[in-house]
């Protein structure tokens, strides 16, 4: 199990770099519900269904609607 | 387990550090959402301990993690969503205002 | 380039500093007693009757911190009514074939009867009425994703929304001031002397059943209705 | 005598356990190396949906009959409803687009 963790650790470390340094936006709003997925498997692992269901539901789910949402109203000005 | 503390540190300063260079509104919030989930992550590491249960008590237990940063945990997700939507309302506000996303030449045509 | 170099060094310092804070959080003295968990994790079940210790954290022992918190996403739907013009606008290009149209009145019961299962079960296994309230603000989300936002607000109107999110809000105070009235604390449950019943069973721990409905009322109308703002903004 | 059941009932898990992670890993393989839109939507859509299914008739297997199969059973509807029709709208919108196919070319290496 220790293992596991280390390599979900490593996953969320180069997930969120990826979604940081990338030119496109677009990308980056792409690489947001992966890495709330695999906190939401780091949570289950650490004991804490609640949060984990939270988070799936929330984070991994409603607010990637929200950034794909404006994602898609900032059409015109997206390629500065 | 000492690796998780050094995870969550890279994960913290990596968003204090996008919200400062980067010049995309939108990568700005994805900063501050990094931020908050480096928090919640170590809010359910401090709970944690080595060979206990989670705390649902429907059967006989040994060792059950504590409830409290769970809770806690939970509450700053929820809050966390609803602040995420305001932000990117704003975003949008001023993408219509001022035809721009780029932070630098919003601060120019202010000026 | 300097200014480069200067805002990555102050990140690094203040990397430094949350390491050191951390690894102080690391090495805290874990076998020492902490009364305030050991009193919850023990006394909790038969003080408050719910299973889920989150739960009875949540909904009985701290239900205050979950009134201001309610309060939080009420201010939110707010301020995104405020901002939003009087205009409907679709998402850009969007039209769907009749697959799509059809399937949707399909996916509806499903997540119908998810919604109120997370609900209902929420002091008895993980969820609760946060969770459940999102599940349920899936489907105006899903109708004025398919259908557009008119056929949306023709079904569900923003004024019912708004009753809807009042019902939650008032109804939680009001369980709550029933505690007052037997005379005790405000959103007292066990003291107050409400039945608890088997712990276990589905109707069981007094009030936390009916505050869990009242708090996923009010979430899924208030994320709805922000959902919606968002959408509308042209 | 050897009790055979659970052995029986443990090599059947496996066997679905076994298959459902050969497609799931094939679908990464194929996000990655394949060249257009289209095609990574087509491994993306069969091999997910195969990995699913198997994993969870493996996850039915393993807990025998009860209230948690049934569970199990209605996740596994809901996936073939909501898989397919995703991967048609993302493939619709995007051939209403005006975004066209690649043309095969021989010889490319």
């Amino acid at each position: 199990m220790d293992m596991i963790v280390t390599l979900l650790m490593i996953f969320l470390l180069v997930t969120a770099f990826f979604m940081v340094f990338t030119k496109q936006t677009a990308n980056a709003v792409i690489a947001f519900p992966i890495f709330g997925s695999i906190l939401v498997v780091l949570f289950v692992i650490f004991q804490a269904p609640s949060v984990a269901m939270a988070e799936a539901v929330i984070t991994a789910g409603l607010a990637t609607g929200f950034f794909v949402i404006t994602f898609n109203k900032t059409k015109d000005s997206r390629k500065e | 387990m000492e690796l998780p503390f050094v995870v969550v540190t890279i994960l913290f300063c990596l968003g204090i550090y996008t919200i400062i260079t980067q010049k995309n509104l939108i990568k700005i919030v994805l900063g501050f959402t990094i931020v908050e989930s480096s928090l919640i992550l170590i809010f359910v590491l401090v709970s944690y301990q080595p060979g206990g249960t989670a705390p649902i008590l429907d059967k006989a237990y040994h060792l059950v993690v504590d409830p409290i940063p769970q809770a806690l945990a939970l509450t700053s997700i929820v809050i966390g969503g609803s602040v995420t939507a305001v932000m990117l309302a704003l975003v949008i506000k001023i993408q219509k205002r001022y035809r721009t996303l780029n932070v630098d030449k919003l601060r120019k045509l202010k000026g | 380039m300097v200014k480069k170099l200067y805002k990555l060094g102050l990140v690094v310092s203040l990397g430094m500093f949350l390491f050191v804070l951390f690894s102080d959080i690391h090495n805290l003295d874990r076998t020492s007693k902490n009364y305030l968990s050991e009193h919850y994790i023990s006394e909790g079940v038969q003080e408050t009757g719910a299973i889920n210790l989150v739960t009875s954290v949540l909904y009985d022992y701290r239900a205050f911190d979950t009134l201001g918190e309610a309060t939080v996403l009420l201010t939110a739907a707010t301020i995104l009514a405020f901002l939003v013009p009087v205009t409907k606008a679709d998402m850009l290009g969007t039209t769907f074939t009749i697959i799509v149209y059809q399937a949707t009145k399909y996916l509806i019961p499903f997540i119908a009867v998810l919604g109120v299962y997370v609900i209902m079960f929420g002091h008895l296994s993980p969820g609760g009425g946060f969770v459940g309230g999102v599940v349920m603000a899936l489907i105006p989300i899903l109708l004025s994703l398919t259908y557009g936002i008119d056929f949306s607000e023709y079904k569900l109107t923003p004024n019912t929304k708004k009753v809807v999110e009042d019902i939650g809000a008032i109804g939680f105070i009001l369980l709550g001031l029933l505690a007052v009235l037997t005379g005790n604390n405000f959103l007292a449950n066990g003291q107050a002397g409400f039945p608890l019943g088997n712990a276990g069973e589905l109707i069981s721990a007094g009030l936390i059943p009916y505050l869990n409905v009242m708090i996923g009322i009010k979430v899924g109308a208030g994320l709805a209705i922000i959902f919606n703002s968002l959408m509308k903004e042209q | 005598m050897i009790d055979f059941l659970p052995i029986l009932r443990q090599i059947v898990v496996y066997v679905f356990f076994l298959t459902g992670s050969y497609f799931l890993l094939s679908t990464a393989v194929g996000m990655i190396r394949f060249p257009d839109l289209y095609t990574r939507l087509h491994a993306s859509a069969k091999c997910l949906m195969a990995g699913g299914i198997s994993i969870l008739m493996g996850c039915i297997v393993l807990e025998g009959i009860g209230f948690v199969s049934l569970k199990l059973i209605i996740l596994l509807l809901f996936l073939l409803i909501t898989n397919p029709i995703a991967n048609h709208v993302i493939a619709c919108l995007d051939h209403s687009n005006t975004m066209t196919p690649n043309p095969i070319s021989k010889n490319r290496s």
